[in-house]
């Protein structure tokens, strides 16, 4: 069956958008439904993302679509509004969608402690449309504003419990995301100004004609702090182990699994490879960048006593390895970096998950208050087992295999010396982890938790759901389903900025 | 919120329904020159919020329901997306303007953007509500005090 | 009957700003003519007309009553010599260099009942020499501003301040 | 030159941000961040002598295009003001619910998150 | 192409889920389970030691020809040799023993369920997959999962267990991460990852590479200084979990992974300085592992050391490089796994009869468990290397090779290398005796604390205490035919230059001289003696404490009155020579610092972003100049 | 001719605007500059526009003008009324009237709170 993408491609945009405002509309009474609604509207996601990947496939390259086919060329310049699916962009999309499946499954029950659920959805769905549109578009300013709406939505939702935490954690990422948002904007303004166009293949190929002067290098380091903000690079993280943890467990899922990635990672390594071009120098900044987070992350999540920021630092110290390997520019460290990625969206999105699931029954994020629980909440426990297992990389987890790719990456690129942090960030990663595990829920079950009990039914679903991809993601490395999957994502970046402009640019006739 | 004096509120009578028609024309003629949906919706909210200042907040929402105004805000939403996705319908594009051509009137005359009009429409209402929740709610913010439910919700137009 | 009001008023302001005579727009029928702006208009006069219903007068006869309408040519004038003459003022004020104010505020008295009539002295108030109305108490008490305080005593200042304007105003909106 | 006044307009924000106390005063300083941006794309867009670009009668594309500033940026600006309202109104609301809770609006003193 | 291979690993893994499966509910089924699936497992692995025998193509297994397999078609992922073979068949015998110990010995609910079988089940397979692994990609992946059956199954244990788990676990799984780095080097350098490369060891980065594989094989088998998860284990996880893994299956696969690395992998020189790297680790890992073990007041804890200490001998025997010194360090290896997993299994039944683990308060338990007593002596005999005894054949083939090496290569570093293997072997003879007079000799504890005594030896504990203490006499006694000529010749190949020892003549003459011993007792007490108990002023005060003499009080004199080894054990007690404590001290002194810089002022937080920027923008600036 | 009468209008218009400001500055209180913005700027702004108006008108009756004519009647109306509320506003926020003022008979019916500092106010 060949599939047509430019039909359903704007529906990965459309059905969230929908959703969020049809899912307040059902206000406090109907929240059955709203789950119902809810959950129905992720998994046709999940279903349209794979039938995308699947399809672009079939279709070779990349797709592009034209908002309305609404295009005019001026002045060499061309107008419009365009999506781009190539197979970073899908395989970004499958991840947003099957993390967020899982949540919103997560949600039904575990959103009984907070009112308002319609409302809550209706974020939640806003913040899907955002970061889809944001790994989607084919343009700078779009990219923005669909990056803000991401933002603005998850600034809400950390708020979303109105405790005095939340709202400081909201407040403190708020502003950075505002000061962040600041920059990317003046950035775009000034790359327009520059080079007079916003389309990013264009914007790349003029780029490469006149070449980088120091206003396109002020606008692309404000490009990168701004959006090292929004992924929590170091020395732009100080806002995540605030606000991920403050928010609901199926939103901390969200922020961290994707969110961070889609509206972070993701636009960086676009604008990198794909606009500017790869760089060695812009590959360091990258992979310092990188090395930097993944050490204070790793180290400081050692020191974390509060589950669920630990879990937060480690995502921190985890976005490190993805931008460590992918801006070693590399074949293998892309591959590797955007394997990680993957990886890392479905393990820490279960780890906060099982988080919220001990929180559920026992009302506290404390892990010295936990201990034995295991007993007690046996899927809990072998699900953040499972996930635990796959971000320390032990083996045949999925989280075992990227990080054997990233220290394989950068030995080959020669960087010994950032592989010898990632080895050694590895053992911390394992160490913490192994902390929760020892804190949580191994060890002599306390008298007060003598009553817990498992979560409900479907909120262990999602979390087996999520464990059992981590072992499955594995087999993503098996070069048949690699070359379905990872490598036409590692293209997309590896092509750099002629590729993706001969790609995008040679679609220009067919998208109207 | 009781109001205030006597002179704001006859002057809020004489001139709300007048800022209100103001937004109604921005936003119909927003294809047509400086304006357009977004514009529009604000004024058309400062109407809604010219009287919640001058009569207080009881009144406003006699006016204009809370309830209704959130049900306008997603029908707003809403109808800008239908309108999107008819597009669509028939093998179309995303925001194809499916009414260029049936309903293609005369340069320069109100009828004739196809479908950019009814957009401006849709994101009118949308914003109209979305900031008169949004200064609704700020305001009362300090008059319940702590028991009463923010709506936290972002509103995202365009 | 109100609704009514409104909707007259709400198309003919409708027609004001549409206007559809301009000649910089002309369509490709050769006219700026558009019917379907009028058209339109009526739309929006008549949700305007339900939505703010009552709003805009309490009296509606006296809107089309030839005898207001009179009163309300007269008093433009008036009122237009007192704004020129307030500003001539504010000018003289401003531009002396020792800046003779004198301010406070005085109470002042009218006879005028009707909320729009005490409306209309306030603002006239407001825009004309040297006064600025801060509060209305009891529908028929005005506080105000004034710039150069010539007597704090509600007689007199009443005098001063409101009579000039009550006379028409009372034909107006009484 | 003027590129370089709405830089320091920008530079000014980023101080208030930095500087201020007071969330209030904070949320003012992203304001004018958000404005210097703005101004910066109006000035981009801007062409000297150039029409508001609005489609007069009898005007082609090709004379709209030469002779009018360039409407890109005034598009994006006005989208970029609707999100900074959405971003504000919320910063607002969050803000009054911080004073709720911790009874200042001390940024400093609202710090129970750290580590 | 043989599926054998692919059975001996996913048989248990299958059997694995099915008693997990059953969870707690039907611990008879899941004991059901253990038994058969470890005893089919030991059927199979020993039917895949067979194939090693055979051609090439026979003892590998291949990846199907699938197409979704791409590259990956027909690439052999398992592989048998003699080496692999012949450990493969001895993981698996210990497996089915320890699960015989278990069938008696966990009578309670505790242990005696579907996961435990199923954990042991799991770290079988991954041991057989580690051992088969044709590349070090498939090790690295069979190796690193070791460890979470083995965690799972420490977690089990006594209290504290969790923590001890968590050690063993990040020591092992930075042993995995270093087994990836050292594949990164490898790759990075442009060789194969198969096993079976004779990889010059010549540059930095193949020496790099060795170092990181014997660091993970160090970290596995429990060499100094990443031995210090063995201890721990040791006292507080299950017996038998601790009987299988450190003291048999993780020897065995740390010392596998090492004389893989040295005899196929890489080729290193006799007496070069990797050699003597390693062979300094090993001895510094015998004496240092035994001076500690000297001094330990639990059973199990010093039993733990002891298990370090042994290790060096392997490792000293492997470092010679020569293939004595392999055949030896593997055969220690072997035998270190018979006798230490029986004095394990010993410990587990004394403990379980006197209730604690603290040498202090047991003693006399000989009367009670006479099978546990006499499995306890011959494996203490064996550990210490005494003749004819496996322990003793071993240590003499790696003292042969230490020497064969000095000879060839000379300098003075060989003879302090023998020295202090020689006077390791003296001190675990002397811990032993320490040990064997504390438990089971001497005086029954009768003091304030004494638990409640406890269930005697079961007749599946007895059965594989026997089975092991026999493999200890008969592998020392038919060294030559049985293990060395079976099992570790075929695979290290056959030393030139191995001295003449008769064990069996040895046997005879010291079963004689036993004799005649026993000649003597008998004929002494043929004179008869009067023997009553302790009195004092007409109290009995045989049941004091004071009257009781434990062994390990005079011990403490090496540690309370010599000055130099006393300030080294309060730093050991202190964890100074551990590098898991150390580096857990870095990280939390760093992660205190970095922790006061975040200190939730959003202005700060703010002005890191703008520095960031500025820093960023200040490099480029400069880089683009 | 329309245009020169335009011009004049404007002019005018926006010299008023300059004393308001001026106003604004010299003033010493709330009120004082409240009075001046009002009325200068009203008129000022409505003379600007009736200047455009008949800019507009002489063209030949386009919407400018006519859209000018509609902002003068709705300046007229709301300008005082938003100068009322935030002379209200501000007495009732408790600002001070300054030094020259003489009389202040609104305190007998508004005492005013007197928390409020001065300095804080005075720069709104």
């Amino acid at each position: 069956m060949k599939i047509d993408i430019q039909t359903i491609l704007p529906l990965a945009i459309a059905i969230p958008l929908g959703m969020g405002f049809i899912l307040p509309l059902l206000g406090k009474k109907l929240t059955r439904l709203a789950d119902v609604a809810a959950n129905l509207a992720t998994a046709s996601l999940v279903c349209l993302s794979i039938i995308l990947l699947v399809g672009r496939l079939q279709g070779g390259g990349a797709e592009v679509y034209w908002m309305g086919g609404w295009r005019i060329t001026a002045g060499g310049t061309v107008f419009g509004i365009n999506l781009v699916l190539d197979g970073l962009s899908a395989l970004m999309l499958v991840l947003v969608s099957v993390v967020s499946f899982a949540s919103t499954l997560f949600s039904s029950r575990y959103m009984d402690q907070y009112t308002g659920r319609s409302k809550y959805y209706g974020l939640f769905m806003l913040m899907i449309a955002g970061m889809n549109g944001c790994v989607l578009t084919g343009d700078m300013f779009n990219l923005f504003v669909f990056l803000e709406i991401a933002a603005v939505s998850s600034y809400a939702l950390v708020a979303f419990g109105c405790e005095s935490d939340e709202l400081e954690a909201s407040f403190k990422y708020l502003i950075l995301g505002c000061v962040a948002s600041s920059f990317i904007l003046l950035s775009i303004a000034l790359l327009y100004a520059q080079f007079g166009a916003l389309n990013m293949a264009q914007l790349g190929e003029r780029m490469a004609e006149l070449g980088v002067n120091k206003g396109s290098l002020l606008a692309l380091m404000m490009l990168l702090a701004g959006l090292g903000v929004k992924a929590a690079l170091v020395p732009f993280h100080a806002w995540l182990p605030d606000a991920h943890p403050s928010a609901p467990a199926p939103i901390s899922a969200m922020l961290s699994g994707v969110l961070i990635k889609a509206i972070g990672v993701y636009a960086i390594i676009r604008v990198v490879f794909n606009v500017y071009g790869w760089t060695p120098e812009l590959g360091m900044a990258l992979m310092v960048l990188g090395t930097l987070s993944m050490i204070v992350g790793g180290v400081l999540a050692m020191r974390q006593g509060d589950f669920k920021r630990l879990l937060a630092y480690s995502s921190i110290s985890q976005i490190g390895y993805v931008v460590l390997a992918i801006g070693l520019g590399t074949p293998l460290g892309i591959l590797a970096g955007l394997f990680h990625l993957a990886n890392h969206a479905i393990f820490k999105s279960l780890l906060f998950l099982t988080s919220g699931a001990v929180q559920y029954r026992t009302g506290t994020r404390q892990l010295d208050e936990m201990g034995g629980l295991a007993q007690k909440m046996p899927i809990t426990g072998r699900t953040c087992l499972v996930g635990s297992m796959s971000i320390a990389g032990i083996p045949p987890f999925n989280g075992f295999f990227s990080k054997l790719l990233i220290i394989i990456a950068c030995v080959a690129a020669g960087r010994w010396g950032f592989a010898l942090c990632a080895v050694i960030i590895s053992i911390v990663t394992l160490a913490y982890f192994l902390k929760v595990q020892k804190n949580a829920f191994y060890g002599k079950l306390k008298d007060k938790w003598a009553q817990v009990r498992e979560v409900p039914l479907t909120m262990q679903c999602s979390m087996v759901l999520l464990a059992v991809l981590c072992v499955a993601m594995g087999l993503l490395l098996v070069p048949g389903l690699r070359e379905a999957v990872l490598e036409p994502a590692r293209d997309a970046l590896y092509q750099g900025v002629k590729g993706y402009q001969e790609v995008v640019m040679t679609l220009l006739g067919s998208g109207g | 919120m009781t109001g205030m004096t006597v002179i704001v509120k006859t002057v809020t009578r004489w001139t709300a329904a007048l800022i209100f028609l103001y937004g109604a024309y921005v936003v119909a003629y927003g294809h047509l020159g400086p304006g357009g949906g977004f514009a529009g919706g604000v004024i058309l909210a400062c109407a809604y919020i010219l009287i919640t200042l001058a009569y207080g907040g009881e009144h406003a929402l006699r006016v204009l329901p809370r309830a209704v105004a959130s049900r306008l805000d997603s029908f707003g939403a809403l109808a800008f997306l239908a309108l999107a996705l008819v597009g669509m319908v028939g093998g179309g594009l995303f925001f194809t303007n499916w009414l260029q051509q049936k309903w293609a009137g005369k340069a320069f005359h109100v009828f004739n953007g196809g479908i950019i009009p009814l957009a401006n429409v849709a994101i009118a209402i949308k914003v109209c509500m979305s900031l008169f929740l949004v200064f609704f709610i700020l305001s009362s913010v300090r008059m319940f005090g702590k028991d009463e439910q923010i709506d936290f919700r972002s509103k995202e137009v365009d | 009957m109100r609704r009514i009001v409104i909707f007259i008023v709400s198309y003919l302001l409708w027609c004001g700003l549409v206007w559809p005579y301009d000649q910089n727009r002309i369509g490709t029928d050769g006219t700026a003519w558009d019917t379907g702006s009028l058209l339109l208009g009526l739309g929006v006069a008549l949700l305007v007309a339900i939505l703010f219903g009552g709003a805009l007068t309490n009296k509606p006869k006296n809107l089309f009553n030839p005898l207001h309408i009179f009163w309300v040519i007269v008093y433009l004038p008036v009122f237009f010599y007192y704004c020129i003459k307030a500003n001539l003022q504010v000018m003289y004020l401003v531009l002396h260099p020792d800046m003779p104010i004198k301010p406070g505020i005085v109470k002042v008295k009218t006879k005028l009942t009707s909320e729009s009539g005490v409306t209309a002295l306030a603002n006239s108030i407001t825009l004309t020499p040297g006064t600025l109305t801060v509060d209305v108490i009891n529908d028929n008490e005005l506080y105000v501003h004034w710039l150069v305080v010539e007597s704090a005593e509600e007689d007199k200042a009443t005098e001063i301040i409101v009579n000039r304007f009550e006379y028409f105003l009372e034909k107006i909106f009484d | 030159m003027i590129y370089v006044l709405c830089l320091i307009l920008f530079l000014v924000g980023l101080y208030g941000v930095l500087s201020q106390k007071n969330l209030i005063k904070l949320i003012i300083g992203l304001g004018i961040m958000e404005y210097a941006v703005n101004m910066f794309l109006i000035m981009v867009g801007y062409r000297k002598d150039g029409k508001a670009p609005i489609m007069e009668s009898g005007t082609g594309l090709d004379k709209f295009l030469s002779g009018a500033v360039d409407p890109l940026p005034q598009a994006m600006v006005l989208t970029a003001i609707v999100i900074n309202l959405a971003v504000l109104a919320l910063a607002i609301a969050i803000a009054m619910r911080l004073y709720q809770k911790y009874g200042t609006y001390d940024i400093t003193e609202i710090r129970r998150l750290r580590g | 192409m043989s599926n054998e291979l692919l059975h001996v690993v996913a048989v248990p893994l299958v059997l694995a889920g099915i008693a997990h499966l059953l969870g707690r509910r039907l611990s008879i089924l899941a004991r059901l389970v253990g038994l058969a699936g470890t005893a089919l497992t030991l059927w199979l692995g020993v039917r895949v030691w067979w194939l090693a025998a055979g051609t090439a193509e026979k003892a590998s297994w291949t990846l199907p020809n699938w197409q979704w397999l791409g590259t990956l078609r027909d690439t052999p992922v398992l592989h048998v040799d003699a080496l692999s073979g012949f450990m493969l068949a001895a993981a698996c015998l210990f497996a089915l023993l320890i699960v015989i110990y278990s069938l008696s010995s966990v009578r309670g609910k505790e242990l005696a369920n579907g996961y435990f079988y199923g954990h042991i089940l799991a770290a079988l397979a991954a041991a057989a997959g580690a051992l088969l692994a044709n590349d070090f990609v498939t090790l690295a992946i069979f190796w690193g999962f070791m460890g979470l059956p083995f965690y799972l199954l420490i977690n089990m244990g006594k209290e504290n267990c969790e923590a001890a788990g968590k050690k063993m676990f990040i020591i092992t799984g930075a042993s995995d991460s270093l087994l990836l780095l050292g594949i990164g080097l490898l790759l990075a350098s442009g060789h194969k990852l198969g096993l079976y490369g004779e990889i010059a060891t010549s540059n930095a980065a193949m020496a790099g590479a060795f170092l990181c594989f014997s660091a993970a094989a160090f970290a596995k088998a429990g060499g100094m200084p990443l031995h210090s998860w063995i201890p721990d284990v040791a006292e507080t996880a299950p017996v038998p979990v601790v009987a299988f893994l450190p003291a048999s299956v993780d020897k065995l696969l740390g010392i596998y992974l090492l004389a893989r690395i040295s005899l196929h992998s890489f080729s290193i020189t006799p007496g070069g300085w990797l050699s003597s790297l390693l062979m300094i680790l090993g001895a510094i890992t015998i004496v240092a592992a035994v001076t500690m073990a000297l001094i330990q007041h639990n059973l199990r804890r010093l039993l733990g050391f002891h298990a370090v200490s042994q290790v060096g001998y392997m490792i000293l025997g492997i470092g010679t490089g020569s293939i004595l010194g392999i055949a030896g360090g593997v055969f220690h290896m072997l035998n270190h796994a018979i006798y230490k997993s029986c004095l394990f299994l010993t410990a587990g039944s004394a403990e379980r009869r006197a209730g604690t683990g603290e040498l202090d308060k047991m003693g006399g338990l000989y009367k009670a468990l006479p099978v546990t007593f006499l499995a306890a002596v011959i494996a203490a005999l064996a550990i210490s290397g005494i003749p004819p005894l496996n322990g003793f054949f071993s240590k003499w083939m790696v003292y042969q090779a230490v020497i064969e090496m000095g000879q060839t290569t000379g300098g003075w570093l060989w003879i302090v290398l023998l020295v202090a293997a020689v006077f390791g072997s003296a001190l675990t003879l002397a811990s032993f005796v320490k040990v064997i007079h504390s438990v089971f000799l001497g005086q029954e504890y009768k003091g304030p604390e004494k638990a409640p005594v406890g269930p005697k030896a079961g007749l599946g504990m007895r059965i594989s205490m026997v089975v092991l203490a026999g493999a200890c006499v008969v592998f020392g006694i038919w060294a030559m035919q049985l293990p060395l000529g079976r099992m570790i010749f075929p695979a290290t190949g056959i030393p030139t230059q191995l001295s003449i020892w008769e064990p069996q003549l040895a046997t005879g003459l010291i079963l004689l001289a036993i004799a005649a011993g026993l000649v003597i007792y008998l004929l002494g007490t043929a004179v008869k003696v009067r023997r009553d108990d302790s009195y004092v002023g007409g109290a009995d005060v045989s049941a004091e404490p004071d009257m009781r003499f434990s062994a390990a009080d005079f011990y403490q004199t090496i540690s309370k009155e010599m000055p130099v080894l006393r300030r080294l054990y309060v730093q050991a007690e202190k964890s100074w020579y551990d590098f898991y404590a150390l580096g857990r001290r870095l990280i939390f002194y760093v992660g205190g610092g970095l922790r006061a810089l975040h200190s939730g002022l959003l202005l700060t937080y703010v002005a890191w972003c703008v520095l960031g920027l500025v820093v960023l923008l200040w490099l480029f600036v400069s880089a683009s100049k | 001719m329309s245009e020169i009468i335009a011009a004049i209008l404007i002019g005018i218009g926006v010299l008023f605007n300059l004393f308001g400001c001026i106003g604004l500055v010299r003033f010493p209180d709330v009120y004082t500059r409240l009075q001046a913005a009002t009325k200068c700027v009203t008129l000022g702004t409505c003379l600007t526009l009736g200047g455009v108006a008949i800019y507009g008108f002489a063209g030949g009756f386009g919407a400018m003008g006519m859209k000018s004519l509609l902002c003068i009647g709705f300046l007229a109306i709301t300008a005082p009324t938003a100068a009322h509320a935030l002379a209200r506003g501000a007495y009732k926020y408790g600002v001070k009237l300054k030094e020259p003022t003489v009389v202040d008979l609104y305190q007998e019916v508004e005492p005013q709170p007197t928390s409020i500092e001065d300095e804080e106010t005075e720069t709104t």
